[in-house]
């Protein structure tokens, strides 16, 4: 079997992420696959719940919206949207969520409204906040995945679609938030974590041949460092096979190790 | 993926999950009242409890006259369609056996309660208190102005029981609860509370539950015990399984104004008894057929399967 | 047949008050009986609306409290509680609702709380407000039904738990209330109104047989007469007919007309 | 006691109860998105309309590039798992065919917003806008005090469309109407609007909807009009009837990006067509048995019969 391509790890840390009988927002592609992989592997009480209402899906066969049939057929529950939100996020029911973003900050902050400067009159108009900003003030842990360049890991967003760390230190805290806040970033280059204290994002690890300096030309600020970077760790060989053969068959999200093709656009948004 | 730890007697789930002192609501609107737990909570003697409720019923009126309660937060105070809780109102109207506390709402008042606490919110605003004088006996009813309009509205706080206590018809064993017929504020009160017990007349497979989503009321992910008592909401009914004993009822307009004939019914059909399979061996299987509905089936409804 | 009864008469005219298409909030007892005399008679798709959560209840048996089975089996629907009270009460989509009290006064406010001045130290500890304010607040007639006598008609209530007209005028208006207020008190003895403009409560009409002195004796202030006061009209025989046979046929709430007996205490209670 | 009247042609429904000017809220999340009807309203060529959606996609796409909206409401913009609404960005991002203007919450915040207008409250308080940047640019954002704890939070007005537009399985003829899977906010839009047009894949008998009356969600009382159009959710899915057509979807993304394939797009299915039944036509009985699902039942629910 080819090793692990670099998308292939960030699922596999992704699924590191989920603990067992969690119940976690999920979101379609990435986060699907790396929840999926959590329930085959450590978590297999991991519960998926999706904004569209519905609580302890078992999907039999890949999602291709958080809004899928597939994802009711078969469920614990499925509840109308405004109990789901009161209930489960702002009810505080809810362990881990992942999000994606167009734009991360230092502090896990993310954007997904607008590009460029004005709001009224945006560069590129975004899908904007669905039930981001709610996941990430609610959940108990956040993990945010997107694949990483210096344009999506800015210095200042263009607008601040969901809340993370806010400005760092006990900003969080001080507005009020009931959630844990971001607990790591991961991309297809290496996972970060955020100083207990400062909140700043840290790169813990990179992924297999990937150099620290090529991280840092991905990233629009200077990048602290944990004391020791290590290497990701590379999915085991039977998980990299149940990823591969049963949870994305058609690599429609992870594409052939041997084409390198996958679906990007989409891959981490919600709906 | 079946995890039985939840699955536990009634005697485990309340020596377990019900603690003096706590704040105890037991749910059901007409429907479905927990009278097999509330039964065992006596049988437990525990003491000091806040009990929250809607409407106080025969229940309460038990739970009261057993000495398990210090407050009752309530919305309407009655045996419906029969008559008054003569031990509630000994105990309001002459401390007898024991002081009551009472705090009280409209049922929407409660309601919004159990919603803010359901929801994370501190507070839930509401029309319906403006006018009459219950601000003036509960300070819990306040005012909140509308931001947009100026509008000043009522306002209620957060309730967030201990620990709620709901009959349902059928959980599976991670304790995904489905209801049918009336169903009160079951959901509200179990998001809202910080540890949730079900009782069910049956255990199902996760199968039946998962084969209709729509029907859960109660994600399993917030449920800490289940406890299947079939005939455990009785003299209540159970939509589909049994009706109400209305001769109980009727029955009960008399046991209530008597303190003696209390005890002795407390006696009879709680300390006597162990649990609930007792109890409706002692009820008789003739009671349990009369009240038997003939069925009357839900129209089928096809969630398609795909993959 | 024997003429009608004062309780047949009363509950024929709290029929009348209901109209054709109407979402009546119904109660057990009296309301109940005069909403089935109306959808058998001049008011067929009144829908039945109880706080339980039951819209457009078809009971198949005469109901024993607000939430008997009989009232969820062939209902058009079957809702949670907090919704039946926001969206048909709060929401404003509530035509009719009846109610029952201990104690109305002349601005048709009611009590179904406390009798005694000391509400901590109550003399009679009533069941309280149940879905009363909310069915006065905000449907758009209110209609009060009970059997009258001077410690239930009185000039001071011991407790606000529902609001009718207020202190009368334009005070109801004045808190802002969005439904219309009281439009009818019906008792065993005759038919009241409210004046338009001072809001206080009039004679309208006797229940046959009935003189205006019996009804000022079972009044606590000084009771208005409508300039004209009529004689309530009976109900036709076919109606009467129908409330003996089958509505009604065991005489639970308006007994026989031969024996006289019939169940008082509860019959104008809500739940 | 069945009233036929409310059984009206979508032509019929879309020409008596939506307006120039209006504010249209035209729900389903993912789910029974309205297709059918909205192209009626395209088709009719209604001006000036206010449209709310918690997730605008190709429908709003559609309804944006034919010049029907002045406006739009929404929580999340986007053709999901596929990509962006391209009309609607031409709109926003440069006025092309012409401004629209766009008033923006996340989805709860929309969602409170339903809920308010359904509830007849003014507002509804949230958390979930704090340190973001909705409140900079959306006035209608606001904050209320808690009156018992002083803590500050999010507080949205209430929303009441002039039209709410739902689609679902099944309604009787007085518009009791049943959904099943998803339920998006339905229920709640339908309260908070003044008129609501519901569109089902088919209308049922009322002893159907009445042997289930827990899978009521939207109640004949408040329903303006029934419009029976199978397949009228199309791309979209409904629930047990048809999934998603997801090939429509991507194909979509080339569609949206070049106005003159949009425009041909309107004129082949919604200019060119008389109704849904045109459409299901055009686009071919295999099409439509490919999105058939393999049945699969809902468990059985015993309601009983009580007399």
């Amino acid at each position: 079997m080819s090793p692990a391509t670099r998308a292939e790890t960030m699922v596999f840390a992704a699924s590191r992420e989920v603990e067992d009988g969690d119940s976690v927002f999920v979101g379609v592609g990435l986060p699907n696959l790396a929840v999926q992989l959590a329930r085959r592997g450590h978590a297999p009480r991991a519960r998926l719940l999706y904004e569209s209402g519905v609580f302890g899906a078992r999907p039999a066969r890949l999602p291709i919206s958080i809004g899928d049939p597939c994802l009711v057929t078969g469920a614990a529950q499925v509840l109308e949207m405004p109990a789901m939100f009161q209930y489960f996020l702002q009810g505080g029911r809810t362990d881990l969520g992942f999000l994606g973003a167009a734009q991360v900050d230092r502090f896990g902050n993310l954007n997904t409204t607008v590009v460029g400067p004005d709001y009224r009159r945006p560069r590129v108009r975004l899908p904007g906040a669905g039930g981001a900003p709610d996941i990430a003030w609610n959940a108990r842990r956040t993990v945010v995945i997107l694949r990483q360049d210096r344009r999506k890991f800015v210095s200042r967003l263009d607008f601040r679609t969901t809340v993370g760390w806010a400005e760092g230190g006990r900003s969080r805290e001080a507005l009020g938030a009931p959630g844990g806040g971001p607990t790591r970033v991961i991309t297809d280059l290496g996972v970060y974590g955020f100083h207990p204290e400062t909140r700043e994002m840290i790169l813990e690890s990179v992924h297999a041949g990937v150099a620290i300096e090529e991280v840092r030309a991905a990233v629009g600020w200077d990048l602290r460092l944990a004391p020791e970077v290590r290497v990701t760790p590379a999915p085991e060989p039977e998980m990299l096979a149940l990823l591969r053969e049963e949870i994305d068959p058609k690599g429609i999200y992870l594409g052939r190790p041997s084409s390198g093709k996958a679906l990007s656009g989409p891959s981490t948004s919600r709906s | 993926m079946a995890d039985d730890a939840r699955i536990l007697t009634m005697r485990e789930a309340v020596a377990r999950f019900v603690r003096d002192g706590d704040t105890v609501a037991l749910e059901g609107f007409t429907h479905l009242i927990p009278f097999a737990a509330g039964h065992e909570i006596i049988r437990q003697r525990r003491r000091d409890l806040t009990l929250v409720r809607l409407t106080p019923d025969l229940l309460m009126d038990q739970l009261v006259h057993a000495g398990t309660a210090r407050r009752l937060v309530f919305g309407w105070l009655g045996n419906p369609g029969v008559g008054s809780l003569h031990a509630v109102r000994r105990a309001v109207e002459r401390d007898v056996p024991a002081p009551l506390e009472i705090e009280e709402y409209s049922h929407f008042g409660l309601l919004c309660r159990y919603q803010a606490g359901a929801s994370g919110l501190p507070f839930f605003p509401l029309r319906g208190f403006r006018g009459t004088d219950y601000p003036r006996v509960n300070p819990l009813v306040r005012e909140v102005t509308c931001p947009f309009t100026g509008e000043v509205l009522d306002a209620v706080p957060a309730l967030r029981p201990d620990v709620a206590v709901v009959h349902a018809q059928r959980a599976d064993s991670e304790g995904n609860t489905q209801i049918w017929g009336l169903l009160g504020a079951q959901r509200e009160v179990a998001f809202a509370a910080r540890r949730v017990i079900v009782v069910v007349e049956e255990i199902v497979e996760e199968a039946v539950i998962r084969a209709d989503p729509n029907r859960t009321q109660i994600p399993g992910a917030i449920v800490d015990a289940v406890v299947e008592a079939p005939g455990g909401a009785h003299p209540s009914f159970a939509q589909g399984f049994y009706d109400r004993d209305n001769a109980a009822y009727l029955a009960w307009d008399r046991i209530t104004r008597d303190p003696a004939a209390l005890d002795r019914y407390l006696e009879e059909w709680v300390y006597g008894l162990p649990d609930r399979g007792a109890y409706l061996e002692r009820l008789g299987r003739d009671v349990v057929n009369r009240l038997r509905p003939a069925p009357r089936l839900a129209s089928p409804v096809d969630y398609g399967d795909y993959r």
